[in-house]
């Protein structure tokens, strides 16, 4: 994908080609709705992923052309999909002990905020309408390493990777990468801190120190 | 052989409805859903309804015909509000809803068919859906103690059906059917097709006969698409 | 079948043939190893009845003929059996769920000893080889009726049903009806006591009592 | 893509064996037992190993070959001692054995492999098998803890393996192999027969390739029988 430099920072589809780098031969993975459904544009070459939907599918295919399309066949965003000569069905009981029996190498989740815990907020506003949980819960409960994909700030400009959640979490402690539009935050476990790791093209650590809440190191 | 085919929905529902009553459902959106069935129970007039299920339908189709005739007092689900009307009662408190994470949801309704009452996940613990729940140590981490769904009845939409009553699904309208099945005091299913005896691999069916009670060909197949997205065709 | 009113009591095969009369139509039921397996070939006409077994199979077969003996297709006694048109094959976990969840309608079981209160002890004897209890504590627990098949007493003459078992429990207050080789023993709930209701051929209520540890009501 | 398809069984168990561990074992009885692996454990020399398996196999065949050299330190089970050298060893102390009932070993398993640490079971309350456990009161029933099973290592027999490693069991060979697919830290599979990959019906699997890390094709099929029973040839 070309980089335009005269943009700072990465756009989506930047942030899921990151996201992608992650992924290892041989890997399943699940990717959660929005920008972490992009991921699967951007597994490189020779690297095997097999993706997961929570409803019940072991080998998601591409979106259906026209002429494919089987109300059947739906991801767990119930986007139209098609299926792979690797792909198996299951109940949705078992698709969520593949999930919370640890089975599932990597989750890419989208969230409203993270705190330096590690702590995912995703699933809910106070006052607002309530959709519920779905998976989200029970992905990042069971996944072994979950990826969060987010803006670094809100559309009013404050920091979303914060010392605390102050939204209802999804989960405590579950968060082992960050990517936003502005850098890459990891962790080796989930007893040590987040690190800054990567910074977008253009963006200075200051910049990122300005606009994040979160202690990380550097 | 006790004659599990019926007729009709309606009369497959015969003496199995009552106001107040807990309803299963399979499906997930509006992919393999039991269409007919609920079509049958929104005729039948049943209401106070608590209804489990992952999705609450649309406005009109699905469960979310249910919620428009003001016939559902509470909703077990994971993730709902694709309906406006259910928003609506949900925000005039006119509708209870419990949320469950989607697999807490389908572990409870297997629990409940297979006779455990309780289980513990790690989904939830430190969350709101933990408050008021047991948690609890096992090794080095927390987990929530979830109990084991059981309704009066339960509705599930197959693609095949053999006489017996055993059940085979259709890809990804799989889903939560097969817990459903095993969650109803009485299950009541419906296939798209009826296929005569022996016709079904015994290695490859789904729903084993002893979980349903009686069973229909499905009059509505609509398989209404929530999200279609396609891709272009290639050249 | 003949009934020989020369021998007092009733053979195995009428033990297995009354308890074949507890099949309604439309039942599945669970028929344990030894003389409870009889009971299949006594179903009456008419009644249809659905066998489970525990490894894995609903709806069992008879016997296969010497070309039909297939190793992959065993009942829980390690048997070879065969499939029908109406058979699936489950996993021994989606086998017990159908057995812990109440979805079995009757079990047959063969036992040491039943006490008056509904316990049932036959999975060991202390001091002998302990082989474990297979499936017999989950039939118990789950399924909706057990009737018992059991010789009245034991080889040395004593009772078997009796005031508590001494042999360690398989289940406790578990049976629904007692059937042995002199009388049927039976209860509406397992809240209340049982009931002495049908007597073999030749045998009388006061030899019952005597060959009875256990109190009933008659 | 990561090759999952090993060349034969020792290859396959390369790395994966130590002594004191845990090995879960597909089967019942003798049927859908994972002979060649079997064999290749034997072979490997691991010791002082704790089994979960349903059964025991007999003296010279399935998991008794393994119990007759003294590799067996603990026995996880529901029904032993089909085996001369079994009941010597346990008898005179030198082997430990954990009695499980049948359907609890079965939900061990699946719930170790799912993610859940414990669940109730009302199966074994009141017995010696409820000794030491909690016992708690749900309804108007009472039902005992169980635990989940995580194995070191779990080994199935399947009849078709394609080759990202989808199973697919034959008849009632199934039994416990797919709960202790995916209950294994490790599992490995050998199957009878090798199949394209497309060739599987997707609707049909019964243990997605997830839990499959690698896969041999099985070399002894022997599948001995314990109990022949047989009816006379319809005239």
């Amino acid at each position: 994908m070309a980089t335009d430099t005269s943009v700072k920072g990465w756009t989506r589809d930047q942030m899921a080609a990151r996201a992608a780098l992650e992924m290892h031969d041989g890997f399943t993975a699940n990717l959660g709705i929005g920008i972490p459904t992009l991921v699967g544009n951007f597994i490189p070459p020779g690297v095997d992923v097999t993706l997961q939907s929570e409803n019940g599918i072991l080998g998601l295919g591409p979106f259906p052309t026209e002429r494919e399309v089987d109300p059947d066949i739906i991801n767990a965003g119930k986007q139209t999909i098609t299926e792979l000569d690797r792909t198996s069905y299951v109940s949705s009981a078992d698709s969520f002990a593949m999930i919370r029996g640890g089975h599932i190498d990597l989750s890419v989740l989208g969230a409203m905020e993270v705190a330096e815990n590690g702590d995912l907020a995703n699933w809910m506003i106070p006052g607002q309408m309530i959709k519920g949980p779905g998976g989200a819960m029970d992905l990042v409960a069971g996944v072994r390493r979950i990826i969060v994909l987010m803006d670094h700030v809100s559309k009013s400009g404050s920091p979303k990777f914060r010392t605390h959640c102050t939204l209802p979490l999804t989960g405590a402690n579950v968060v082992d990468m960050l990517i936003t539009d502005l850098a890459v935050f990891d962790r080796k476990s989930r007893n040590v801190a987040f690190r800054l790791i990567e910074l977008a093209p253009g963006v200075t650590i200051e910049e990122v120190r300005a606009k994040t809440e979160a202690s990380f190191e550097a | 052989m006790a004659e599990k085919l019926q007729v009709d929905a309606n009369i497959a529902l015969e003496g199995l409805l009552f106001d107040g009553m807990t309803i299963a459902a399979g499906g997930f959106g509006l992919c393999g859903i039991p269409e007919t069935l609920i079509y049958a129970v929104l005729e039948s007039g049943v209401r106070d309804l608590t209804l489990v299920s992952n999705n609450a339908g649309v406005d009109d189709f699905g469960l979310g015909i249910l919620l428009a005739e003001k016939r559902v007092r509470k909703m077990i689900s994971s993730y709902v509000g694709e309906n406006k009307e259910f928003e609506r009662q949900f925000l005039a408190g006119e509708l209870e809803v419990e949320f469950n994470p989607q697999g807490t949801l389908a572990e409870r309704m297997r629990a409940g068919g297979a006779g455990i009452p309780a289980f513990y996940t790690r989904t939830g613990v430190g969350t709101m859906i933990a408050e008021g729940k047991e948690v609890r140590r096992f090794g080095d981490s927390d987990y929530v103690m979830e109990t084991g769904i059981v309704a009066d009845l339960a509705l599930v939409k197959a693609w095949k059906a053999d006489p017996y009553g055993n059940l085979v699904y259709r890809k990804s309208a799989r889903n939560f059917n097969p817990m459903v099945a095993t969650c109803g005091q009485v299950t009541v299913a419906e296939a798209e097709i009826l296929v005569p005896a022996g016709s079904l691999d015994p290695d490859s069916i789904h729903t084993p006969a002893v979980f349903v009670q009686r069973f229909i060909r499905a009059t509505s197949n609509e398989k209404r698409i929530e999200r279609r997205t396609i891709r272009a065709e290639a050249a």
